[in-house]
């Protein structure tokens, strides 16, 4: 089967969205996929909003940005209802129900509703690991990149800082595993 | 009960597009509030910069233009000189006004252009991400200065307004800070000033306004105040630097 | 007799005035506003004597003063 | 009407007072000097604005501010001078800024000297700025033109709101001709419904280029293109010289272009049916002229002082249907009525 | 080899760093301010320079002097900043010195926005300073590119005497991809024989543009036109793709032509013979090549992330033998595969 | 008898080309001549600038860059931080120097290069006929200024030395002339100094050289020395401004 | 019979080479012929030389700058070495020899020697005269423009200097009158 | 005893060397050198205390002192 994933993950500046898409396309690039990531920058980010797109291929890939974009991590609303509408039939969606009024969008199936702020400060104890719990979902509803390839990801991405390394892994599990 | 303090007429209704917390946001309102005093907003023309404040025409209540990065006082020249009845004035940051921009505004100081210059003073880079600025703080680590501002590698932080202050064509200059109350009033009275100056024809009038960057600078807006209050003006000591319009 | 009115919506939560205010009766809200910040809100409105500190710190010109 | 001997410098100066001049901002530089030496004298006696600026950046962009305000405004340079002022032209373009800029052309690249050089076509034509941007680029090739084009030059500008850039060469700048003062003096501030006068009974305006909305530049792009599609629709211009019948047809502008115009004298007097196009304006190109004479057979040949800049959009005009040649001169040498002549005689072989 | 993912910006970095870069210069602007961020930590903490220069201009003439003692010395920037490099660029081609400087793109004209483009494709192609002047220009389109181009720009800079332009666009630098450190530390210096280290032991050296005595800058620029006949013949590159059978040949540099191999791909799965010719380099251009593609019922597409300018390029290769299409957008917007695929599919037509 | 007088080795044989009695001749060879008494010919490199003196590569014996108009101070630091065992300097007219190069000058002495700096200020832009420049006196009459500097138009004369005093990054600064032989000796001590500071490693030194220009000044030679004792030099005081290397 | 004449004046600096060639060029105009003129200038001047390019028709012209130059005007020693080589066969040469000594250059008989020096000196009584006491020499050589052409001439030139009309006029008169 | 040797043809009788003299023992030549000036001569040789004034005013670099 051909691989072909455009993802972007979405919220507020500080939500750790920027390092999340890193740490996805560390994934591929560990699963020996090809991959991109595409920050927003510069004085965009003036209005508090931040996102980055990440594209996971098993070919060579074109453009980094998202044109077809069939997966979606909303950590709150604005990005929502910013990056719904762009997103493809067949998509894969994770929304921050700790931030977003899941009853504004109940007609969208496609829409994973998770309190994902609310598991990262209670059961990881620290809200800064929201973005990794999301992308934990993410992955468990995307099938790729593994979730094995995901924790050598945060292994590699914070080989400076051990520490983090086991915390961000719980958050990831905890997504991966929410039901 | 009535109102009386509210957002002045010579400043536009939409949101500000700053930090939170930013100092341009409160040194805009008082630049609006000396041109709603002295009834100049209909022949205001502001010049904005490249820099966090490019947005600045988007909250003036008045005619605005932009200039290339550091080149407002040129632009302003230009507007002046062949409109002495209008009243210009640019609004400028440290990297503006005082690295890339540091031939025109020397020069059109030293012209005694009849114009008022704001300059805004946050020790660093706001809009491209908290880069070293000319003024940067011996010692200030930026996006530039990983290790620090070393005097032997970067220079000094350069001291705008005394350098000014040696120019025959400048007419009044003062250091004002906006990181409590009673300092943003007495700013606004520099500021007015300023513009009063220039409807008099007095000449070239500069305020340099120590302000804050909390974002880029890593501090919550409160931090970022009291910053100002304990550290940076230790080296931008506050006062009139130069006034011969008396 | 004075008070503030905060513009809800401007507000970004820097929490300028409530430092400026030398009454401390202004606070943050519990809830967020439709850009995300908790926003200021008068609570002692008795204590307010119209100083204006409130007004002169906010880098988003959305207090109005009465007095 | 008399006809009085100056240098194409003054010419051009003479042009823009005519033109109702508001505003000179220059900086020295040869071979232009005598612009803001004229200027400092006359815009000072008119009671108008002449600054010597404190470089070429600053004198760009005070033309920028006051043209903002809707005043006529002139800077002038030669070529390291006008490399210095790309930033603030593209910001004129991009700011639809009527300015009016002079590049009296010397050799390069870097100091080179101060012979007369066309090496800034490409800079001038193609955009040596950043960005997707047209000047409108004249070529006058003789005093009597430096005054005339230059007198237009305001209008054009103003009429598209869009910069507009007098390309000549240091010979054109420093000759003497006969001029005659034929055009009628303007008065200098016409009301325009964009530029920065003051809010009074109006909203507030603002002139700028910064457009960080999704889409918005990309919008004023296409808007500025649509523009300049009109403008090559109104504004090419060339003059042709003996093109009718023409075998061999030089295409040259500026003080090439009469250089070629002798050869081409010459050359019909041997027999040889030799014309010229000569481009007035540089952009828009008169591609359509052009390509109305390309055909199987009919031989081209760009005459440049520069080592073959015009001779691509020559080709362009001409697309594969005739051949182009070249000649040209480099670093402020220039070409010969000898060597066009030898050039045609060889192309007819 | 372990692959580290990193943005196109650092991989540019690690590129020099690993070239032996003994000196950066810069000036923040966005979008290539990790540079300036990255060295500042780097090249201190290796001993090497880093400057925060004043300005661009400044940045660009720092590199000027590092370069003209046979340092090996890059600057960077985006549009306008590249704009205000001009002058210097025109000086360092007129002295032969082998700077790098690196443009990534971002919308325009004037200030326009921070998102990427390609618009100054001209600038940097014909020449955005003064004179007849060429630099080297490469375009990378992707991490692994910046990270291998740069580390040859400095030979290749050195090996022709001849400053180098590096193109890409706030895409390029901005996206992480995973990059290969394939290349081997250079030790930074190695003697040459023009460059000022002190006349001990030989005859004082001068390196300069200026030439004034007759015929000396002529002749300069004759030098410098066989040096860069020489560079033509020898340093033209592309990337072919699917060419062999194509019938329509995209022809497509930097970011677009990613999209356009994506859109190439799916054109050929609807059995559409489309290729393409992607432009390693921008200056020589690889006209030789495209001419070889080049015969009647070929059709050619230019697509830029701009309002068309290579397409001239492509043009004056193809000479007229097959039509030439454009596809491109403005001021930062982005070409889809959707909108190349379709074009495709038009002129398949 | 001894030859104790002549050209010195850093001085190559061809004859200068200015023009007759101009300033720049003399500068050159104090220059030459503290360049050969330090022995640091082998390891010199200049930066000429774009005035008359932009041929001084052809006169000094030693390695020699040119800079673009005003931009010798970046070409400098271009140059010794990558060769700090090198003796750099820059040699530049008051145009070069203080108008268009106005922003590298201030920021290459505000970094505190350890470089060394001859300006000559003669008042006026020789090399393109003698316009205005940010030196001229208020009055003087030149090509640009035809009815006389006046300040209020055309601002005030620019005391570089002094501004520069200002920095933190500057270390001696002089200003001296060479109107007559006593001067000229004097003159040289300063260059001296301002070259041997360098190879100590004491950092930027800035000699203000005042100069005649008898052409563009349409002056012969004597009375250019003249107008330089009595009318230049009111303006331009001469002395030490600055010495922080003792 | 077609009229075309390219001419070289040049002398040092401050021997008025220039203002020659603006008063030979403002007489062709008088007369109603195309002119134009052309100086060295800038820095080229810095050696001490000066020149200027006079061309004459009665067709438009081409190039201001002299490719074929078939009068030629020489103060000093410098001049004429300079521009003797490039004069064509049939040119009207006119040396200053107060200045140039003669016998080195009497092997070409095109060139008319005249002390011009000397009699501005002392029959004008003012050597900055001398240019046009060669302008009247020239004149007469070349038969184009005509003297009263050239009168009128100066009195435009000086028309705000009316005291220096008439010894300029008397100069034209000496240089055209010698024999 | 003390002389100076003025080089002929790179003088550009500028008269700078002079006016400095103390002595006044510099003059003008009566002829013209290569490149056209009156060069300065030490006329009165005796007078001459190679006091160096001259080489020190000399833009052109033309005189040698000898003492
Ligand atoms: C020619 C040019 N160089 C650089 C930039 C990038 N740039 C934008 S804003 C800025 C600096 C802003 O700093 P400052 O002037 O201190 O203003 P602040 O944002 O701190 O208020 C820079 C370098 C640009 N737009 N144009
Ligand atoms: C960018 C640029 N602008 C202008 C010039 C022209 N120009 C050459 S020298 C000079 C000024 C020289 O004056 P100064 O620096 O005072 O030196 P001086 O000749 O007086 O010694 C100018 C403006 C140039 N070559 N390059
Ligand atoms: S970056 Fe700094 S200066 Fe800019 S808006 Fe944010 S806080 Fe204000
Ligand atoms: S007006 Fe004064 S007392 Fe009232 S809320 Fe504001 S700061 Fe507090
Ligand atoms: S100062 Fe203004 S923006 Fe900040 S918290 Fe108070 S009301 Fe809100
Ligand atoms: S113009 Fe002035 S500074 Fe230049 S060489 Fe002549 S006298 Fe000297
Ligand atoms: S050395 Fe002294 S005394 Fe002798 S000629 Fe020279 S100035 Fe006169
Ligand atoms: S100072 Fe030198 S150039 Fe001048 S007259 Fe004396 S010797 Fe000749
Ligand atoms: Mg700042
Ligand atoms: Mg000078």
């Amino acid at each position: 089967m051909k691989i072909y994933n455009e993802i972007i993950i979405a919220g507020l500046g500080g939500q750790g969205v920027l390092l999340a898409g890193t740490i996805l396309a560390q994934s591929a690039l560990e699963q020996n996929l090809k991959t991109t990531w595409f920050p927003s920058y510069g004085a965009e980010m003036r209005g508090g909003t931040a996102n980055s797109t990440v594209i996971i291929s098993d070919e060579e890939i074109g453009s980094p940005i998202a044109f077809s974009p069939s997966g979606l991590i909303a950590l709150n609303t604005l990005s929502l209802n910013k990056f719904l509408p762009r997103m493809i039939e067949d998509s894969s969606i994770i929304a921050n129900s700790s931030m977003i009024n899941s009853d504004e969008f109940k007609s969208d199936k496609r829409i994973k509703f998770i309190p994902i702020s609310e598991i990262a400060d209670k059961e990881i104890g620290n809200i800064k690991a929201a973005n990794m719990v999301a992308v934990g979902a993410l992955i468990k509803l995307m099938q790729v990149p593994d979730l094995e390839n995901v924790k050598k990801a945060i292994q590699t991405a914070f080989s400076k800082k051990p520490a983090l390394v086991e915390i961000n892994i719980k958050a990831v599990n905890a997504g991966y595993n929410y039901k | 009960m009535n109102k009386i303090l509210s957002k002045p007429e010579a400043l536009k209704d939409n949101p500000l597009s700053y930090c939170p917390g930013c100092g341009h946001g409160i040194i805009h309102r008082l630049i609006a509030e000396a041109i709603d005093e002295l009834g100049i907003r209909e022949r205001t023309i502001a010049v904005a910069p490249v820099g966090c404040a490019v947005f600045a025409y988007d909250y003036f209540n008045f005619d605005t233009t932009e200039a290339p990065h550091g080149r407002p006082p040129a632009v302003a020249t230009g507007i002046k000189r062949t409109n002495p009845d209008k009243i210009v004035f640019t609004y400028q940051g440290d990297g503006d006004l005082a690295a890339i921009g540091t031939a025109e505004t020397i020069h059109c100081a030293n012209r005694g252009e009849n114009i008022t210059v704001i300059f805004v003073n946050n020790a660093n880079y706001g809009m491209t991400g908290g880069q070293m600025a000319p003024t940067t703080l011996i010692g200030q680590v930026t996006e530039t200065t990983p290790f620090g501002r070393d005097p032997l590698r970067e220079g000094y932080p350069v001291k705008v307004s005394e350098l000014l202050a040696n120019l025959d064509g400048t007419k009044y200059i003062e250091r004002v800070t906006v990181f409590d109350a009673p300092h943003v009033i007495q700013a606004k009275k520099a500021i007015k000033k300023a513009f009063q100056n220039q409807v008099e024809g007095k000449g070239y009038s500069f305020i340099e306004v120590i302000s804050h960057c909390p974002v880029d600078w890593g501090k919550t807006p409160l931090e970022s105040v009291k910053w100002v209050e304990e550290v940076f003006l230790k080296t931008f000591p506050l006062g009139v630097i130069k006034d011969t319009t008396k | 007799m004075a008070k503030i009115i905060v513009n809800n919506n401007r507000c970004k939560g820097c929490g300028l005035c409530i430092n400026a205010c030398p009454k401390k009766c202004i606070s943050f809200s519990d809830e967020l506003n439709k850009i995300g910040y908790h926003y200021a809100v008068l609570k002692n409105e008795n204590d307010c004597i119209g100083c204006g500190f409130c007004y002169q710190m906010c880098p988003d010109v959305c207090i109005e003063v009465f007095r | 009407m008399v006809k009085k001997l100056i240098k194409g410098n003054i010419a051009l100066c003479e042009g823009a007072l005519a033109a109702g001049l508001d505003a000179y901002f220059g900086y020295p530089i040869t071979p232009q000097n005598e612009v803001p030496a004229y200027m400092s004298n006359k815009m000072v006696s008119l009671g108008k604005v002449f600054v010597q600026a404190e470089s070429e950046l600053a004198a760009a962009n005070m033309v920028l501010g006051a043209c903002a305000t809707g005043k006529r405004s002139m800077t002038s340079s030669s070529s390291p001078g006008i490399s210095l002022k790309q930033e603030a032209i593209s910001y004129m373009a991009g700011m639809e800024i009527p300015g009016v800029i002079v590049n009296v052309q010397r050799g390069g690249p870097g100091l080179g000297n101060i012979a007369g050089s066309q090496a800034d076509y490409f800079q001038a034509v193609k955009g040596g700025g950043h960005g997707d941007y047209r000047l409108i680029v004249f070529a006058p090739n003789c005093a009597q033109e430096m005054y005339e084009i230059t007198y237009e030059a305001f209008d054009i500008a103003e009429k598209y709101r869009n910069p507009v850039m007098i390309l000549c060469d240091g010979i054109i700048g420093q000759m003497m001709e006969p001029v005659e003062f034929n055009k009628e003096q303007k008065s200098s501030f016409s009301k325009k419904d964009w530029c920065l006068d003051g809010c009074k009974g109006r909203e507030p305006r603002s002139v700028k280029s910064l457009l960080m909305k999704d889409g918005a530049l990309e919008q004023h792009n296409l808007d500025l293109q649509k523009k300049y599609e009109t403008i090559k629709n109104n504004e090419a211009k060339a003059e042709l010289y003996h093109i009718e019948d023409a075998e061999i047809i030089i295409v040259s502008f500026g003080i090439s272009s009469r250089i070629s115009k002798n050869a081409i004298k010459q050359a019909r007097e041997k027999g040889i049916k030799a014309g010229l196009i000569r481009p007035i304006t540089l952009w828009p190109f008169p591609s359509e002229i052009i390509k109305k004479y390309a055909k199987p057979g009919i031989k081209f040949l760009s005459v440049e002082l520069s080592l073959g800049q015009m001779i691509e959009d020559v080709k362009l005009a001409v697309n594969g249907v005739s051949s182009v040649d070249f000649l040209g001169r480099a670093g402020g040498g220039i070409v010969s009525d000898k060597e066009v002549l030898n050039k045609i005689t060889e192309l007819k072989k």
